[in-house]
């Protein structure tokens, strides 16, 4: 099924404005990626500037911990610039790092996993894709300005307002931040979408891979605690700007009321940065240990629990800001009751290793490694949940060393096994085995060097964020380890940069399964071609490839006669029914809609408008006499001050009504005949391989006819197991009246 | 295949059935502005505020269900609507909770007791204050005489 | 084995809980509050090891027993495809919702213990303010107001009222007890209490060489007016520039030395050097518009923004307790200020302002030539 | 209902595994974010009652009989865009040009009301900057006023497209949606009526 061998046919032009705004035709070079709307393309754009970031923020890193190296040391960086590179590290790490690699995986991954050819949006992926682009931008441009924002990632509110924090630096996180708030949110939009309505047919929900689980889950998290970040920052912005009271004591505000709305989205947050990355683990064992998941509808049920007590739990960040007894007791119970599902989860992936053949290649280290230091996080989480002690860890080392194990050991360490993992599917060359090995052991032991000392620090009284400490509190030798370890990891950091430029020159080729994989992704050639399936996979069950790949595997459990509940018998027995359905193959081939312009423009304007607000002059270009005279009326004031945010806004307006009335247009993929025979073959040997399998009557699997219901509205995933299982029993029992008839 | 003529009368069934909606949705703005007036601002706060939130509900479900399709619509979007609302209104409900125990400050703009305010009102205009300094007349103001003891 | 290597990790974490024992270490109690922190976080923290002893060495068992080095062809022999089980499932939920609930009964209960004030005992109250980089500590029904350093009765509870006057802050003396923020439009407030029994335990365990100026310096030097023992704490939420500079010492006093420190408080400043020496001293003082700011009780230095320097001769620590009250570092923190810590009011408005077009200059009226700098210094060190 | 508005899309990719559009389930995940988005922005003003220190109290400024009668009027413009929708798909654009004029028509005057609403605290001395209560009222009626500009706008779009053949009776979803969204500002106006003016004079 090469890909010489399909026409393209661009699409009839239909209306008027399909000269003015005509849409390329699959066009090469850069032009090609700054209109891209595949969701491949758009996720290697996410994947190669996340990465460039992550050397930022790792660069600050390393200034962060050479700058703490001994006690009493003054002379590497000055105290505002120390706090410049702390605030901006963990700004970068969390929203310009971490979040986007997970959506490179989402963007990339997920459509193939659920055989969908893109994304439900393709335009609205791309405009998300570029509102992050310009607005990590935006962030990091205050270093030129050498305002870079100074008041730590979570900008406490008396701090953050413009008598403690002038200029603007303040103002380049605010809006810095909204901008990529919209991204976060348009993008989930997106993914809810295309998993709720474009999944292939027979996927029901229980059988989709649980990365594309998490990634739903994860993509509802963002939805609904994004807002909350995005309220507080516009209240902050018009505390700053425009001076109103939402947060000044003196007028009877209440700056505490910015670290509820902050955590309310900084918890949920929290998740959003973890659920990926299990997803990716819960992905890559299995297909390293040669066997299923152990517990798969409980991983994706805890999963959801922990998404939904997301919300009940976020003032554990607070409690030392005397919210009452109350308050604190409770909210220590619902953190403490969060633990329970991540167990489940730690206890599943042990599960699953439990009597396989573990192949221990790159992929499956960094999961193995994944699984020890997440648990090690875990702990350190629980030990937060008890508010009594609290009042002593937080704001102290302690806290920092418990958020770096879950965030480098889970979330960096599950993204790095993702990459290995998916690293063939998406360029079609391996990933050297001995420089990866090199690079997780560099990476582990630089890991847990650095941070498992901070532990002690923590309990020895030395609090965050501070730029340097006396010498007799005696932190100085654990505070060198510490930063000995980061060397370790700036090592196996360049080693992994090494990797990456070398495979990807001069790699091994790959075939489409390089690791005998589970999913329905590994079935086509990789790099895949422009249009993903020639026609839409017909799924069975979960872990279909596996299935057709090993029919027997169907049956090999514990105990011989228990019918496996994932392997569909029945509908694989006749699939042919189900074929007509499948390929919509309608005359004029698959079509696949062109680039577009207009993604790039709206997001440029948008961020153009965001830094024009940035780089507002409150006096408005009057001078100081004139405004002593007259009394500018405040709406004019406004105009004037704001007029480079208005042109920019204006372009981004512009952008989104002209995107609106872009045609369709794209092209239209054909294969020539020979293929169409090829292509039917196929279908008719995976019906003989199925027939030979053992016949033995599988209980249909329990298709949960309105599962994304049940999952969001019940709280908890396993009662609404059982209610599919009866709802499941009736209709079997009149399916087997039916056959008997 | 339900032909032409059904889908003319079930869609003009279901103008009757918006118009019905419509007034309802009137009548119930009207006993909710009137829940501040005399004879119902008698009632202690407890059942201002039970009825109030009734009302304010049954007008938010009869817009849900009716107006926006969503009783005979997909479940989906009743789960994806359900499941905004229980977390929004989940955190809004705890927010206002965990901020009651934050006092109020002391030189906050009091609440003046509803009655005070009638006196304050009625001296002023006795001594001849400029009246429309309030400009505002407070609703149980515009029937004069009403002393209501809160 | 590698991951051998790493469960010898945690055994190090259990056995250097014990090393943990820092000028602030939080696992070295010194009064009830932090004895009964630390004591519900060893419920906890035996919990953690025990599960993760359990998990980690079944984790390891795993990898050790299933670990397969054989080239994977299609037709190698799959190993058993089970898919969970229920039953472990359920047991190990009920198990660890067990274990959460042993965490949760000390927790709630040390919340509602450490958060209300002990009522039989008659607790005194201190009105702690923080600022943009130094604490002042007023006992209002002492009638006593000092900066940085200040002192408590052993044996009786402690009530500190925390109100902020600008940023966030946190006080924290970690030997005594957790921290709590100061935040601006709330009262927030916090108790604490030393234990003379574990001050004196932690005395004798000190050996005399660590006591020496700069290292532990737990106990006040011999030759002080009062003895008595040093704590030190530090504020822990992050407050600006010089947030790491902003610390404090609290001392802790047996009665009789406590009711010398408030008389002595009480008392207005007198300096040991002869009067016409302190004269001139105060002359400097008044030439640079230091009174503008700071309040010496007993001159004409009345200001109430900065810190109060009564009885500075007699501190032990001076810059919010960043630096040792010696000549030298008194010499460097009053001639350059923005050093010592950046930003901070002193340096920015005091030897600095800005002139008419905005540009930051040297204020005129305040340059302390070194001649300047040592009378400031034998004066200020004068008043005891 | 899913099954008649099926046959009302023109581009058949748009249905999904689902049977639904793809833009109608875009449309209520969007709701329910913005659910939230309010919730906090209403929660806010819920905290902030009570404990402004300068400027006039709620009691002093708010005009109940003005603010119920543009409440009523959001409710009318609802009940209008219902019968917009109910038009298109029966297909009669004519109506439907009458109904969806007639909403925006309703919502403008909505917004004539919050303007002079405005203005009027305004000269009543209530300001953005001047007190807590001014900053958190402002800002919540404000974006919920945005929100209802948005929604004028988006039905000014529709009426104008209408005349170039844009709205017909196989594109019915697009009207949907765009009600859904304007019922949505509806019902967000329904809490913050009851939230802000008349809690005022309960508690």
């Amino acid at each position: 099924m090469s890909s010489e061998n399909m026409r393209i046919e661009p699409a009839p032009e239909v209306g008027f404005f399909d000269k003015i705004f005509p849409r390329q035709v699959q066009p090469s070079g850069l032009i090609g990626w700054l209109t891209t709307i595949d969701h491949k393309r758009i996720g290697i754009l996410y994947l190669v500037t996340a990465l460039f970031w992550f050397l930022v923020g790792g660069l600050e890193a390393i200034m962060i911990r050479i700058q703490l190296h001994k006690p009493e040391y003054q002379d590497f960086v000055s105290a505002e610039t120390y706090n410049q590179l702390f605030t901006m590290h963990g700004t970068t790490m969390i929203f310009l790092v971490i979040m986007p690699l997970a959506v490179a995986f989402f963007n990339y991954i997920m459509p193939l996993q659920i055989g969908a050819r893109d994304v439900a949006f393709p335009r609205m992926n791309a405009f998300s894709y570029w509102m992050f682009f310009f607005g990590s931008v935006l962030i990091n441009i205050s270093w030129l300005f050498g305002e870079a924002p100074n008041m730590s990632w979570v900008g406490y509110s008396p701090l953050t307002n413009s008598t403690y924090t002038p200029g603007h630096s303040g103002d380049f996180w605010v809006v810095g931040l909204q901008i990529l708030g919209v991204s976060s949110i348009v993008g989930a939009l997106n993914f809810i979408t295309t998993i709720v309505n474009m999944r292939a047919p027979g996927m029901t929900f229980m059988r989709m891979p649980v990365f594309t689980w998490m990634t739903l889950i994860t993509a509802l998290l963002v939805i609904l605690a994004f807002p909350a970040i995005t309220i507080c920052l516009v209240e902050l912005m018009f505390d700053r700007l425009f001076h109103t009271n939402f947060f000044e004591a003196s007028a009877g505000g209440l700056p505490i009321l910015w670290q509820h709305l902050f955590w309310v989205f900084g918890h949920p947050e929290v998740y959003i940065l973890i659920l990926p990355p299990m997803g990716m683990v819960s992905e890559i064992l299995p297909v390293f240990s040669r066997k299923p998941l152990f517990g798969y509808p409980l991983i994706v049920g805890s999963g959801a629990a922990i998404g939904f007590m997301g919300f009940t739990v976020w003032t554990h960040h607070m409690f030392t800001s005397g919210m009452g007894n109350i308050a604190t007791a409770a909210f220590a119970l619902t953190t403490m009751a969060i633990a329970v599902p991540t167990g489940v989860k730690i206890f599943n992936w042990i599960g699953t290793l439990y009597k396989g053949q573990l192949v221990m290649s790159v992929p499956m280290l960094f999961a193995l490694g994944f699984i020890y230091q997440f648990m090690m996080g875990g702990f350190s989480g629980l030990m937060h949940a008890n508010a009594v002690h609290d009042l002593q860890q937080h704001d102290s080392y302690f806290v920092v060393a418990h958020f770096h194990y879950v965030l480098i050991g889970g979330a960096l360490f599950g993204t790095f096994a993702g990459i290995y993992y998916w690293f063939p599917k998406v360029t079609g060359k391996m990933l050297s085995e001995s420089r990866g090995k090199a690079m997780f052991w560099f990476l582990f032991i630089g890991f847990n060097l650095t941070f498992f000392p901070m532990h002690w620090l923590g309990l020895n009284g030395m609090p965050r964020r501070i730029y340097t400490y006396a010498a007799r509190n005696d932190w100085g030798d654990l505070n060198l380890l510490c930063s000995c370890g980061a060397i370790l990891m700036a090592i196996a950091v360049i080693i992994f940069y090494i990797d990456l430029f070398m495979t990807a020159k001069a790699g091994k080729a790959c075939g489409p399964d390089p690791w005998d994989g589970r999913t329905v992704e590994w079935t086509i050639p990789s790099p895949p071609p422009v249009y993903n399936f020639k026609e839409t996979p017909l799924v069975h069950s979960l872990d279909d490839f596996w299935y057709k790949k090993y029919p027997e595997s169907a049956h090999i459990d514990e105990h011989d006669d228990e019918e496996s509940p994932y392997y569909d018998e029945e509908s694989s027995m006749h699939p042919s029914d189900h074929v007509d359905h499948g390929h919509h193959h309608d005359e004029h081939g698959i079509h696949m809609p062109g680039g577009s312009w207009f993604p790039l423009i709206a997001a440029f304007g948008f961020a153009l408008g965001g830094f024009g607000i940035i780089m507002n002059d409150p006096t408005g270009g009057y001078s100081a006499e004139y405004l002593a005279e007259y009394d500018v009326p405040a709406l004019t004031m406004l105009v004037h001050r704001f007029k480079f945010a208005l042109v920019g806004g204006l372009i981004g307006v512009l952008g989104v009504f002209a995107w609106s009335m872009e045609p369709i247009g794209g092209y239209n993929i054909h294969f020539d005949d020979e293929d169409e025979k090829a292509g039917t073959e196929a279908v008719k040997e995976s019906k003989k391989a199925s027939k030979k399998a053992a016949k033995e009557a599988a209980k249909v699997e329990p298709a949960a006819t309105e599962p994304a219901k049940e999952e969001a509205k019940s709280e908890d995933a396993e009662a609404s197991e059982d209610k599919a299982d009866e709802k499941e029993a009736d209709k079997e029992s009149d399916s087997e009246k039916k056959e008997e008839e | 295949m339900h032909h032409e003529e059904d889908k003319e009368v079930r869609s003009l069934s279901q103008v009757a059935k918006y118009t019905i909606t419509a007034l309802i949705l009137g009548i119930i703005t009207a006993i909710e502005v009137l829940v501040l007036y005399p004879p119902l601002a008698y009632a202690g706060d407890g059942v201002k505020i039970a009825l109030l939130g009734f009302l304010a509900l049954t007008k938010f479900i009869l817009v849900v269900a009716l107006f926006m399709h969503l009783w005979h619509d997909n479940p989906l979007f009743t789960g994806i609507f359900t499941l905004g609302m229980i977390i929004g209104a989940g955190t809004l409900v705890a927010l206002v909770a965990l901020f009651s125990y934050y006092p109020k400050p002391e030189n906050a703009v009091k609440h003046p007791p509803l009655d005070d305010m009638y006196e304050m009102r009625y001296k002023e205009k006795s001594e001849g204050a400029d009246y429309d300094k309030h400009a505002m007349v407070a609703p149980w103001e515009s029937v004069p005489g009403v002393r209501v003891t809160v | 084995m590698p991951k051998i290597l790493r469960s010898l990790l945690a055994v190090m974490a259990l056995m250097t809980v014990g090393c943990v024992d820092g000028v602030q270490s939080t696992l070295d109690p010194l009064g009830p509050v932090a004895a009964r922190q630390m004591s519900t976080f060893m419920v906890t923290l035996w919990v953690s090891l025990g599960i993760f002893a359990v998990v980690g060495s079944f984790l390891v068992y795993c990898i050790a027993k299933f670990r397969y080095s054989g080239e994977v062809t299609p037709d190698t022999p799959l190993p058993e495809q089970g898919h969970g089980s229920a039953i472990t499932e359920i047991a190990l939920i009920l198990i660890s919702v067990g274990l959460v609930g042993v965490i949760a009964l000390p927790t709630v209960q040390g919340v509602f213990w450490v958060g209300t004030e002990p009522e039989n005992e008659e607790v005194m109250v201190i009105e702690v303010t923080g600022q943009q980089w130094w604490w002042k500590f007023d006992y209002p029904d002492l009638g006593v107001t000092c900066a940085n350093e200040f002192a408590i009765p052993a044996g009786k509870p402690v009530r500190f009222n925390l109100k902020s006057a600008d940023v966030q802050h946190s006080f924290w003396i970690p030997r005594l007890g957790g921290k709590m923020d100061l935040l601006p439009g709330q009262d927030n407030w916090l108790w604490l209490e030393a234990d003379p029994a574990l001050l004196a335990a932690n005395n004798d365990q000190l050996s005399t060489a660590d006591n020496k100026e700069g290292m532990r310096f737990e106990h006040l030097p011999d030759d002080y007016p009062f003895q008595g023992y040093v704590l030190y704490g530090q504020c822990a939420e992050f407050c600006g520039d010089s947030h790491a500079f902003m610390k404090f010492r609290c001392l802790v006093l047996d009665d009789t030395n406590w009711q010398k420190w408030v008389q002595w408080q009480k008392s207005d400043a007198s300096s040991t050097l002869s009067p016409d020496e302190a004269k001139a001293g105060y002359k400097t003082f008044a030439k640079n518009k230091c009174g503008t700011c700071h309040l010496i009780r007993g001159t004409n230095a009345r200001g109430i923004v900065g810190p109060d320097l009564t009885h500075i001769g007699s501190r032990t620590s001076i810059a919010a307790g960043w630096l040792e009250n010696t000549p030298d570092n008194l010499g460097h923190w009053i001639q350059n200020p923005g050093e010592v810590k950046p930003g901070n009011i002193m340096w920015k408005t005091g030897y600095k302002r800005l002139d008419e077009n905005g540009e930051v200059v040297a204020n005129s009226q305040v340059e302390v030539d070194d001649s300047e700098k040592d009378i400031l210094v034998k004066y200020l060190s004068s008043l005891k | 209902m899913a099954s008649h508005a099926g046959h009302l899309i023109e581009n058949p990719h748009e249905i999904g595994s689902t049977g639904l559009p793809h833009r109608k389930i875009l449309m209520w995940l969007f709701l329910a974010s913005d659910c939230m988005f309010f919730g906090a922005l209403i929660s806010t003003y819920l905290i902030y009652r009570g404990r402004s220190v300068s400027g006039p109290t709620p009691e002093e400024i708010f005009d109940i009989p003005l603010t119920s009668t543009s409440s009523f009027v959001l409710l009318m413009s609802s009940y209008l865009m219902v019968l917009a929708l109910a038009a298109v798909e029966r297909g009669d654009i004519g109506k439907f040009r009458i109904y969806c004029l007639g909403t925006a028509f309703f919502g403008s005057i909505f917004l004539g009301f919050q303007v002079y609403e405005f203005s009027h605290f305004y000269h009543a001395g209530l300001t953005l900057q001047g007190s807590l209560f001014g900053s958190s009222f402002f800002v919540l009626t404000g974006t919920h006023g945005c929100h209802v500009a948005i929604g004028v706008l988006w039905l000014l779009t529709l009426f104008f497209y209408s005349f170039t053949g844009g709205v017909t009776q196989k594109r019915a979803l697009d009207t949907e949606i765009a009600g859904l969204y304007w019922h949505f500002v509806d019902i967000v106006w329904i809490v913050i009526f009851v939230a802000v003016y008349l809690l005022e004079y309960i508690i």
